[in-house]
């Protein structure tokens, strides 16, 4: 098999499924919210990787925007977690 | 990316496998977990799989049906709108719990 | 193969070994602190990259700048979220009571 | 070597779906979710079927799990951790034997039915009629606009479910608000929402724009908006709404109603929800760019919740 340059491109992307996976692995094992919200972050700007990566093997731009719109809205659950319960006075959570 | 038509068909099938085992994990996690919260992820998961084998069976070998891709943008955002008023409910339950029990431990009012 | 594929190649393959980095930092480093610096530095390194890689294979004006603007997006995300987070631990790791960040806390 | 990519990304779907679902801790089920609506993202694009991936992405990596995080967060401050507890062996045993039966039926009958894009040569040929290029959108304005209509009005009336889980006396009034309360995180989570909802707004119009043509439309937009609001709203940029302000009601309504007013009017040229010859194009445009609008705001404010009493806002903050 000839290896073109669109064929590493999917190679990369099975590469950052893997990374993403590993990632994800910290967020099984915790040991904070932080560090779990941290990893679902991560898994977030891998999956980004792979649709720009899948969108150059195949050149279809429309795969951009699909990565444009997971990095436009990638923070969106963090801030939805950091406000949760950082108020002073209300229970600590990290008993987990 | 050129493919083999036999490639196409078994990804389109691995799809649709994939979202079969999801509706079972989403209905035996949705009999098997107590907390509604956790219900209510077993009832998008089970959504998902329902979503995923419909999509992939209309994925031919030089197109994706638009029927089923249609059909899966609606489902998606019906499935988001009554998730948001399960987990309305959900909270509302609890907040009327709470405010049921003798007034020991009264930080429910200020809690959003 | 072409003096690009190279370039391109080259690109792809220094942007997974920041992801691989990122990912690893996360999983192995001891704290929340260096975790966070691992997630956001090696990340956004890796991101930009593969996204540079991808933009000189994609060879078109409108695909690269889309694939910038994706990249500058991901960039601010990652700021502000690094900043939350750490703010979060930093909220978090002393008892809240312990009145370390009272002047801007309107602790009603 | 695309074979690969799928059977690696089907397996990380069932592992987070898996995790999502049985873990013990609550906010690892909602982190793994999350993760796993981004992977279902990318099935959509392996599909082809990019218009999916749109929506997936922006739903279930954005907006989902806000909701999640938020009903967590609320629960947790009612001193509910929402943790598994165990259930009796006799049911799990019952629940697998079950639940595995039906996947094994329904595996079986999803290889019997060979993946082929049939319709897809039905819709082919009647596109030029309505002068865009989008299947899906045409499926979804054109072929089954019914369909499209009738879901707009789910969504407002998911909205008014949820508005009528208000507490007595709170009506009407505003949801709890989602901003800050950390002054730090208040700044840097404001300046953010500053530079992100016009950006949200201008990929929206341009999701709509795109639509006509290329993978995109209302409902991607849509989300997008709702979102960019969301974020706004939690850094305190925009304040939200009372839930009787006559300009919010409008901006609810107005998607649908243009809507069913431009599928009434098609009676005039041969029945509910026909397009006058040669206008198709422009009236599509404009119930997506009126419904985007209206799903938006929707979307946004369901995420935020029923009104709750006034008397838990201290200082309240300005309108938005």
């Amino acid at each position: 098999m000839v290896w073109r340059v669109a064929d590493w491109f999917t190679l990369a992307a099975i590469f950052l499924l893997l990374t993403v996976a590993a990632a994800l692995v910290r967020c099984w094992r915790g040991p904070g919210p932080v560090e779990r919200i941290m990893a679902a972050q991560l898994a977030g700007t891998g999956v980004i990787g792979v649709a720009v990566v899948l969108g150059a093997a195949r050149g279809d731009a429309a795969f951009l925007d699909a990565a444009l719109i997971g990095t436009l809205l990638a923070a969106i659950a963090v801030t939805a977690f950091v406000r949760g319960t950082a108020r002073p006075g209300d229970r600590s959570e990290d008993k987990e | 990316m050129d493919l083999p038509l036999s490639d196409i068909l078994s990804a389109g099938h691995l799809y649709a496998l994939t979202g079969a085992v999801l509706v079972g994990l989403g209905l035996y996690a949705f009999i098997t977990q107590r907390h509604p919260l956790r219900q209510l992820l077993a009832v998008n998961v089970v959504g998902a799989g329902i979503f995923l084998i419909l999509g992939s069976l209309g994925r031919g070998p030089d197109a994706t049906d638009p029927f089923p891709q249609a059909l899966v943008i609606t489902g998606i955002v019906v499935a988001v709108a009554l998730t948001a008023f399960g987990a309305a409910m959900i909270v509302r339950q609890a907040e009327t719990r709470a405010a049921a029990k003798p007034a020991a431990d009264d930080n429910a009012r200020g809690a959003s | 193969m072409s003096g690009t594929d190279l370039v391109v190649l080259v690109l792809l393959g220094a942007g997974l070994a920041f992801y691989a980095a990122g990912s690893l930092g996360l999983l192995r480093f001891p704290d929340t602190a260096s975790r966070l610096h691992a997630l956001t530095k090696a990340d956004n390194l890796g991101l930009g990259l593969v996204a540079l890689a991808a933009a000189i294979y994609g060879g078109s004006l409108a695909m690269a700048a889309k694939i910038a603007l994706v990249w500058l997006f991901a960039v601010i995300a990652a700021g502000t979220t690094s900043q939350l987070l750490a703010r979060r631990t930093r909220l978090d790791e002393p008892r809240p009571d312990a009145s370390d960040s009272a002047p801007d806390g309107e602790a009603r | 070597m695309t074979f690969a990519f799928d059977l690696i990304l089907c397996l990380m779907i069932l592992g987070t779906a898996g995790i999502a679902l049985f873990v013990r801790d609550a906010l690892a089920a909602i982190a793994f979710f999350i993760a796993f609506g981004n992977l279902m993202g990318l099935t959509w694009l392996g599909l082809d079927a990019v218009n999916v991936a749109l929506a997936e992405i922006a739903i279930g990596a954005g907006v989902t799990g806000v909701l999640l995080i938020l009903a967590r967060a609320r629960l947790l401050a009612l001193g509910d951790d929402a943790t598994c507890s165990g259930t009796p062996l006799w049911l799990r045993l019952g629940a697998l034997a079950a639940c595995a039966g039906f996947v094994v039926l329904l595996a079986a009958s999803v290889l019997s039915i060979p993946p082929e894009s049939g319709l897809d040569r039905v819709v082919a040929p009647l596109m030029p009629g309505l002068g865009i290029e989008n299947r899906v959108t045409g499926v979804l304005l054109a072929f089954r606009a019914y369909d499209t209509l009738l879901e707009s009005f789910v969504l407002l009336g998911a909205l008014v479910a949820v508005w009528s889980l208000a507490p007595a006396g709170a009506w009407p009034g505003r949801p709890a608000d989602p901003g800050m309360t950390d002054a730090p995180m208040r700044r840097v989570a404001g300046t953010f929402g500053q530079l992100l909802l016009p950006v949200a707004l201008v990929m929206a119009a341009y999701l709509v724009w795109a639509g006509s043509d290329l993978p995109g439309g209302a409902f991607q937009a849509g989300t997008v908006l709702a979102g960019g609001l969301l974020v706004a709203a939690m850094g305190g940029t925009i304040g939200l709404p009372s839930s009787d302000r006559p300009l919010l009601r409008a901006a609810l309504v107005l998607g649908p109603a243009v809507f069913l007013a431009i599928g009434l009017a098609g009676i005039a040229a041969g029945g509910l929800l026909v397009y006058p010859e040669g206008m198709a194009k422009a009236l599509i445009v404009i119930i997506e760019y009126t419904l985007f609008l209206s799903i938006g705001v929707t979307l946004a404010l369901l995420v935020a919740g029923p009104p709750v009493p006034d008397a838990s806002h201290p200082n309240p903050e300005g309108k938005g």
